[in-house]
């Protein structure tokens, strides 16, 4: 007897708050003065302080306030004093970069009986929880991506590593998956997954890591790291070692990260979206949200400043865009 | 220095910390909105729930000359277990003893190795840090476990009925007034202050200084592995990392409520009131949109200060000038 | 009524049970290194067995590398755990020294004033830490979990999230973090000139001694007429500056940096340290143990993910080899003092 | 005299809170002559000491050099004015090596100013020869009986050839021919022009080494005078301000059956194959030069340490080996012969120390009766006249001698049935031994067995009703009281009987 997963499983979910929300009204104007909180995963990770800004600097357009608070550390306990923190304050909407997609579910759908409106971004809370997820790219379209880009550098041939950051990052496992289904495919039969390595977004381990994998791995042609941090440490590493040109990196990074690598070859190509956009676009859905434009149906359709209008995709996401390959073509235009 | 003025210090000391802790509570709740609220209260508390637990394990090793660093891993891999296992099908009213078990286990693995190997337990429990998070990962890898039941979610995280207090603190409270019995009252409690003061003279005392040690370290493990449970239910999420990095907040809170790292002295009032102010003074700086920087530098601050204060006070107080420096 | 033993009864002029006794006493001390160097090439001659890259010019590079800055830490905790006391702070102290050099060479300074600045801080974090100790007395650890705290939010302060990237720092401090001499790279050297020049001056200078007096006994220090205050401050000094030089070697080694470098490292060193075989109560132990407990601990992490052990076991590998490496060292220590018993008497 | 002394006090007062230790003090010291120091326990006399080394400050009055006032700032600065002290309590460096202990600060040098460690052992081995200690000059101090340590410090002190040598009861620990070797070496520095201070409380050894004493009684100056004219009873007199009852008042106790018995003992390495009993009413001597294992078999008995081979059985009941609270429960109590290691928790109060082994005892439901726990302590402290302010005051400021009380009162109160004390009146004064000796003997009379390690032979012949006497680890003799004399039991004792 006891209680058991299945016999939980099987009672039904608790409907999420905001169901009984009355419905959308499109053409609400956005209300002035709207309070929005930003949560990234971590304060010092450059690129969500990039995202969070951006997202600061679109809630002037629509004249709100919006502000950065976070943890130090990226744990989904520290995530959660912050959750309520904000809850007591009263905010009109949360913005949160999930570090565990359950763990801050609690929290949040007190924060929404309280008429805050949850808005997801850059890496998702689990969907009974939020009003929206703003996703960078479609999970499926980078993790496919990220193999086919990796895939005609090395000609389809040889093993391949995959560097993520820590082990429970919901976005990079739910990426990876996708990029093992992709490899499952029979053009990347030649292409051999040998091995899932975490430099946990830390530059100094994801460093010592790629040196490992190198070590261990002598045949290896190719690494993907779809993390920040990790395609930066990998490059510099790779940069400076015997393995410059003999391995081909490709991930997910920024520009400003990236451009000396680009210009030394040790990187030939890698993606990102703009993640100036991600935060723009976050900010705006929050407001539309709390002005009653849309509710987080699917289909409500909301216009995000100079981004345009865009449509809620199944299960409350919006898409930000496919992401974008930077080369050494390219790379100089961007600057962040 | 002589007992005396030691043992003066220690009392200026939890009361200082204890003093601090009220001025916190008053200044928080005439400045800023929100924080005096039971809602915001109940939360912190319970915010504070594990850490508090195993500081009260903590306390008592640390009197004892002993320390456990292992605590925060021993909470990550009964985190851990408690996942698998309930992915595993298995009834959550047998994980959790089981889970408890496991901590008692490893807090027995800490005590074999200090008692009968005699190795410091700074270098044991540093070791045994690393291994028993490394065995959490090795139990649930990168998978993070949710959806725990309903029923036991809510002893985690509900307040008992009528009372700002969640379930989690009622037990802390429980636990602190037995402890605080054990530790001022009994005979187990004097034998731990000789301990920590002069280990060698309790023994030739008669006291079972190993057996009594090795209780010390499982009853920690104990205490960590059940905290474990908690947290996991608390976050309805199990995952290997789980309170990674708390046992230096457990020490800063001992520390701060003035038991002495060289053993035998300090009291679980003091402690109680630190782990209140470094709690409080959190969630107060939170509500003040201070900035997690900000956070880190005040705690240090206010550990240094609590230490330094009764020094300078005892250096300038003629009545206690003993030896010279 | 007299047995064997009154025969063997020693003259009071020279002691046999005390000669043996000595040769005994310095095996085990020679035996604490000695028993790393032995785990250390047992642990590479297994690892190069199976994986022959492990060996070659860029596994042993890697590995150099890699141990530098930690050895460079260890040496200064150890001079500071010597003494009875603790430097929780180191950690904290890279991740600020890191940032802050970066963030004033990005600005354009030059590079010598640029690390004289990274290591000036790393002083002064040090000399905080010392004055607290030494001259307020007050209990290391508490004060230096403090400094933990209050370093690593001043460095988070002045970091915010901003990212200083290889572009924007000097070549010539780059390649002081890449570059090598006759093969061998430029920080592992550093960090051996200051082990030697550490490790000989606390064993042939009376004032070096003294940190090993004071840890061993610090009243028995002070009526001996031992500057406590002094020393132990002295102590807290050099593991600040060579915090800081290792701030510094982080930037040239890593050349990116945010505000978080070399986070939750304290732990790590004192392992480091202690796995060398300094006793954590004071007194014992020496910083050539200490550099080699730091080289154990990274070759172990680094060999654990060449033989391809599985990410989610190499924690716990790490842990278990670090309880065993202590432990053995306890073992032969009390089986060496068990003969010295022995001996004292039927020498 | 026309010379300036070479080290006084004029008009020290010290106190420590509440306790005055030194009240209006002088003492002159002399080049060319060795100056006793005579008082109880907690008269002042280690913190007289103290005064000169410069470890404390005196709250009024000066300290003199050749003269001249001086302000030590600390020990140092004492050691530079050339004031070598042997301080009552051994001060080691546990782990470093015999000879640094001796020469930490002051370590011979070679080029570039690097200690020579071949210069340094030397020395210490020279040292110890003059000192007759068989001594390894690189072995690690830790693990010195505490004799050893005794020998190392006075191997220190004169180390230094300073012009001043303080003594603080060296001999404490000592047994006969170390203390004539310490002598002699004494007389050969004061013939050189050294001044010594020497503080015993082995008056004989007072009136043998000093060519002057002063006296201290409650913290306060009694008398500077020639000891020549000068009796034992005079100066208990000045002591104690009483007249004191005559030593070692053994009366005669009906002996009943054997208590302890000690069958063919044996540690590895410390002692051999010893057996002894001791009966109900009996006083039961153990002596033998320092070093003889006496302790070691103590500490075996109790359960200290495991012993490899024998027995040990109390009142009929056989002990586990290596368990003191077995041998505690079987009635056994042992009053160690280290006091500050072994015998007391110097932060806590005097009521702590002695309640702490009596826990069981003390229990009132599952918790300790406080009341209990103080009419314990204060029981035994009038018992033993100790000289306390406050029951809940630390054993760490108390006298050396009152701390020895303590250890004494925290056994007793186990009422045991069979008591081992070893050096149970090391560093006591004449008035208390004698308080100690009569309450021993009167435990005898009450039908508890006694055993005693003493090194001072004129206790052990005059306490014992059997002297057990051992010799490298072995017992050498077994000696009933009538045959007993200094003879018989240093012969034994030095191997040299049959
Ligand atoms: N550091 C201290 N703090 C407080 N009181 C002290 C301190 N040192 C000594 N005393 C007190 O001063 C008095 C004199 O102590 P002192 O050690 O000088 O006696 P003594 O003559 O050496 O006795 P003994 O012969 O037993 O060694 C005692 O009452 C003792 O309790
Ligand atoms: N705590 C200890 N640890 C290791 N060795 C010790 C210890 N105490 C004594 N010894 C050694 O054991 C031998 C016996 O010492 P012990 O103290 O028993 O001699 P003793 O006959 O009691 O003389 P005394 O008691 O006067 O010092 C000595 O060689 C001493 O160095
Ligand atoms: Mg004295
Ligand atoms: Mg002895």
């Amino acid at each position: 007897g006891g209680t058991t997963r299945s016999s939980v499983t099987a009672a039904p979910q608790e409907a999420p708050a905001s169901s009984a929300a009355p419905s959308a009204n499109p053409d609400a104007p956005l209300k002035e003065g709207i309070k929005l909180a930003f949560l990234p995963k971590q304060i010092n990770n450059p690129y969500e302080v990039i995202v969070d800004e951006a997202g600061i600097e679109a809630a002037k357009e629509f004249k709100g306030e919006a502000k950065e608070v976070g943890p130090s550390d990226a744990s989904a306990s520290s995530q959660i004093s912050y959750i309520n923190t904000l809850t007591q304050q009263g905010h009109d909407a949360i913005l949160i970069a999930a570090n565990d997609a359950n763990a801050v579910c609690g929290p949040l759908q007190q924060a929404r009986a309280k008429g805050i409106k949850i808005v997801s971004y850059d890496s998702d809370a689990a969907p009974q929880c939020r009003d929206l997820f703003i996703n960078q790219a479609s999970s499926e379209e980078v993790g496919r991506s990220q193999v086919q880009l990796l895939a005609e550098m090395i000609d389809h041939k040889g093993e391949i590593a995959i560097l993520s950051a820590t082990a429970n990052a919901t976005n990079q496992n739910t990426w990876i998956e996708f990029m093992k289904e992709e490899l499952a495919k029979p053009e990347y039969k030649d292409m051999k997954l040998v091995k899932v390595a975490y430099g946990d977004d830390d530059d100094q381990k994801s460093f010592t890591e790629t040196q490992g994998l190198l070590q261990a791995y002598p045949d290896l042609k190719g690494i993907i790291s779809p993390t920040t941090v990790g395609v930066s440490a990998a490059a510099r590493y790779i940069s400076g070692s015997k393995y410059k040109g003999k391995v081909v990196l490709t991930g997910l990074g920024t520009p400003n990260q990236m451009r000396q690598f680009v210009k030394d070859e040790t990187v030939e190509k890698f993606a990102l979206w703009n993640p100036k956009d991600l935060g723009y676009l976050a900010s705006y859905a929050a407001a539309a949200l709390v002005s009653g434009q849309i509710t987080g149906a699917e289909g409500e359709t909301f216009k995000a400043g100079k981004l345009g209008e865009r449509t809620i995709g199944k299960n409350g996401e919006v898409i930000l865009g496919p992401p974008f390959t930077f080369d050494a073509s390219n790379i100089d235009q961007f600057d962040f | 220095m002589g007992g005396l003025s030691l043992m003066g210090r220690a009392l200026r000391w939890d009361v200082l910390v204890a003093s601090l802790l009220v001025a916190v509570f008053v200044a928080g709740s005439s400045t800023t909105p929100g924080f005096a609220t039971t809602g915001n209260l109940s939360f912190a508390l319970s915010d504070l729930g594990e850490i508090a637990l195993i500081a009260l394990a903590m306390t008592m090793l640390v009197v004892a000359a002993e320390v456990d660093l292992s605590v925060a891993s021993v909470l990550g891999l009964s985190s851990a277990l408690v996942g698998a296992m309930w992915e595993g099908g298995m009834a959550i009213e047998t994980i959790i003893p089981l889970v408890v078990l496991v901590g008692a286990v490893c807090g027995l693995v800490n005590g074999l190795l200090v008692t009968r190997l005699g190795l410091p337990s700074l270098a044991v429990t540093i070791g045994t840090l690393a291994l028993y998070r490394g065995l959490a990962y090795v139990v649930l890898g990168d998978k993070a476990i949710a959806q725990f039941p309903p029923g036991y979610v809510a002893l985690a995280v509900d307040d008992v009925p009528g009372t700002p207090i969640p379930y989690p603190i009622a037990l802390f409270i429980l636990l602190a007034v037995i402890v605080g019995v054990v530790l001022h009252a009994t005979g187990f409690g004097r034998s731990l202050y000789a301990i920590g003061a002069q280990e060698q003279v309790a023994f030739f005392a008669g006291v079972r200084v190993k057996r009594i040690k090795l209780l010390l370290f499982v009853v920690s493990g104990t205490v960590a592995a059940f905290a474990g449970v908690i947290f996991t239910l608390r976050y309805g999420s199990a995952r290997a990392d789980n309170g990674l990095g708390i046992e230096l907040a457990v020490i800063a809170a001992v520390l701060l409520g003035g038991v002495d790292f060289d053993g035998g002295k300090g009291t679980l009032g003091g402690v109680i009131a630190g782990v209140l102010l470094i709690g409080l003074l959190r969630n107060l700086l939170m509500l003040g949109d201070v900035s997690t920087e900000i956070q880190s530098i005040v705690t240090g601050l206010l550990l240094i200060v609590s230490v330094l204060t009764p020094r300078l006070v005892s250096l300038i107080r003629p009545a206690l000038k003993g030896t010279p420096p | 009524m007299t047995g064997p033993a009154t025969t063997v009864a020693a003259p009071p002029e020279e002691s046999p049970g005390g000669r043996s006794a000595r040769s005994l006493v310095d095996l085990v001390f020679r035996a604490r290194e000695l028993s790393l160097v032995i785990a250390l090439a047992l642990l590479i001659a297994v690892t190069g067995a199976v994986n022959p890259n492990f060996l070659s010019g860029q596994g042993i590079e890697d590995i150099l590398l890699n141990t530098a800055i930690l050895a460079l830490l260890a040496v200064g905790q150890s001079v500071v755990v010597i003494t009875r006391n603790l430097d929780l702070s180191v950690g904290s102290v890279v991740g600020l020294v890191a940032f802050v050099t970066a963030d004033v060479l990005a600005s354009g300074w030059g590079l010598v004033p640029g690390v004289v600045f990274g290591v000036a801080i790393g002083a002064a974090c040090g000399l905080l830490n010392g004055l607290l100790v030494s001259f307020c007395r007050v209990p290391a650890l508490v004060v230096t979990l403090g400094t933990l705290y209050v370093i690593q939010g001043v460095d988070h302060y002045i970091a915010h999230g901003r990212q200083i990237n290889a572009v924007d720092l000097p070549p010539a401090l780059l390649s002081l973090g890449n570059g090598s001499v006759l093969g061998v790279p430029y920080l592992p050297l550093i960090t051996l000139v200051f082990m030697l020049l550490i490790g000989y001056y606390l064993r042939s200078y009376p004032s070096g001694r003294e940190f090993y007096a004071i840890g061993s006994s610090p009243e028995a220090a002070r009526l001996a007429g031992v500057p406590v205050r002094r020393r132990v401050l002295t102590a807290y000094l050099v593991s600040g500056c060579l915090a800081g030089l290792a701030g510094v070697l982080w930037l040239a080694r890593f050349g990116t940096v945010i505000g978080d470098s070399a986070n939750g490292w304290e732990l790590i060193v004192i392992s480091a340290v202690v796995v060398g075989g300094v006793a954590i109560t004071g007194g014992v132990g020496s910083v050539y143990g200490a550099a080699l407990g730091a080289l154990l601990l990274t070759t172990i992490g680094s060999a654990l993910v060449v033989l391809r052990v599985n990410p989610f076991w190499q924690q716990a590998i790490t842990g278990a080899l670090l309880l065993l490496a202590i432990s053995v060292d306890r073992v032969l220590a009390m089986r060496v003092a068990r003969l010295l018993r022995n001996r004292s008497r039927h020498g | 005299m026309a010379a300036p002394p070479t080290l006084a006090l004029a008009n020290v007062s010290k106190s420590f809170g509440a306790v005055r230790a030194l009240r209006d003090v002088s003492i002159e010291l002399f080049a060319g002559e060795t100056h006793g120091l005579a008082g109880e326990n907690g008269a002042g006399k280690s913190t007289l000491v103290k005064t000169l080394a410069g470890v404390h400050r005196p709250d009024s009055g000066q300290v003199l050099l050749g003269g001249e006032p001086v302000g030590f700032a600390g020990p140092a600065d004492a050691q530079q004015a050339g004031v070598a002290v042997i301080y009552q309590e051994p001060t080691l460096f546990p782990d470093l090596s015999v000879a640094e202990n001796i020469f930490m600060g002051r370590q011979p040098r070679r080029g570039l100013g690097r200690i020579d460690r071949r210069a340094m052992h030397a020395r210490t081995r020279e040292l110890f020869g003059r000192l007759g200690v068989a001594l390894d000059p690189e072995q690690p101090s830790r693990g010195l009986s505490i004799a050893d340590q005794q020998l190392v410090e006075i191997a220190k002190a004169i180390s230094r050839d300073a012009r001043v040598l303080i003594m603080d009861e060296p001999t404490a620990a000592l047994s006969g021919h170390e203390v004539t070797r310490l002598f002699s070496v004494a007389e050969a520095l004061r013939e050189q022009g050294c001044a010594l201070l020497f503080i015993s409380h082995r008056l004989d050894e007072i009136f043998t080494l000093c060519q002057r004493v002063t006296t201290l009684r409650d913290g306060a100056w009694i008398a500077s005078e020639p000891v020549e004219g000068l009796t034992h009873d005079d100066l208990i007199r000045r002591m104690v301000g009483r007249e004191v009852a005559t030593l070692f008042p053994k009366e005669e106790a009906a002996v009943g059956e054997v208590a302890l018995k000690v069958e063919r003992l044996t540690r590895e390495g410390v002692f051999t194959d010893v057996s002894f009993e001791v009966r109900r009413g009996e006083i039961v001597a153990l002596a033998g030069l320092v070093g003889a294992g006496r302790s070691e078999v103590a500490r075996a008995v109790f359960g200290i340490d495991r012993w490899d081979a024998g027995s040990v059985t109390v009142d009929g009941v056989t002990l586990p080996a290596g368990s003191p609270t077995a041998a505690m429960n079987a009635g056994l109590a042992l009053v160690p012969e280290d006091r500050r290691q072994q015998g007391l928790v110097m932060d806590l109060s005097i009521e702590r120390n002695i309640g702490l082994t009596g826990l069981r005892e003390l229990r009132r439901g599952p918790t300790i009766s406080r009341r209990a726990e103080r009419d314990r302590a204060r029981d035994w402290a009038l018992r033993l006249q100790l000289k306390f302010a406050r029951l809940a005051d630390g054993v760490g400021v108390l006298s050396g001698g009152n701390q020895q009380k303590v250890v004494l009162a925290k056994w007793l109160a186990t009422e045991p049935s069979v008591l081992i004390v070893d050096e149970p009146t090391r560093g006591i004064d004449v008035g208390t031994k004698a308080e100690v000796h009569r309450l021993l003997s009167e435990l005898a009379g009450q039908g508890i067995a006694v055993l005693m390690i003493s090194s001072e032979l004129p206790e052990v012949l005059g306490m014992a009703d059997r002297v057990l006497v051992m010799h490298e680890g072995r017992l050498a003799a077994e000696i009933p009281r009538a045959e007993a004399t200094e003879e018989s039991v240093m012969s034994a004792a030095t191997g040299r009987a049959a």
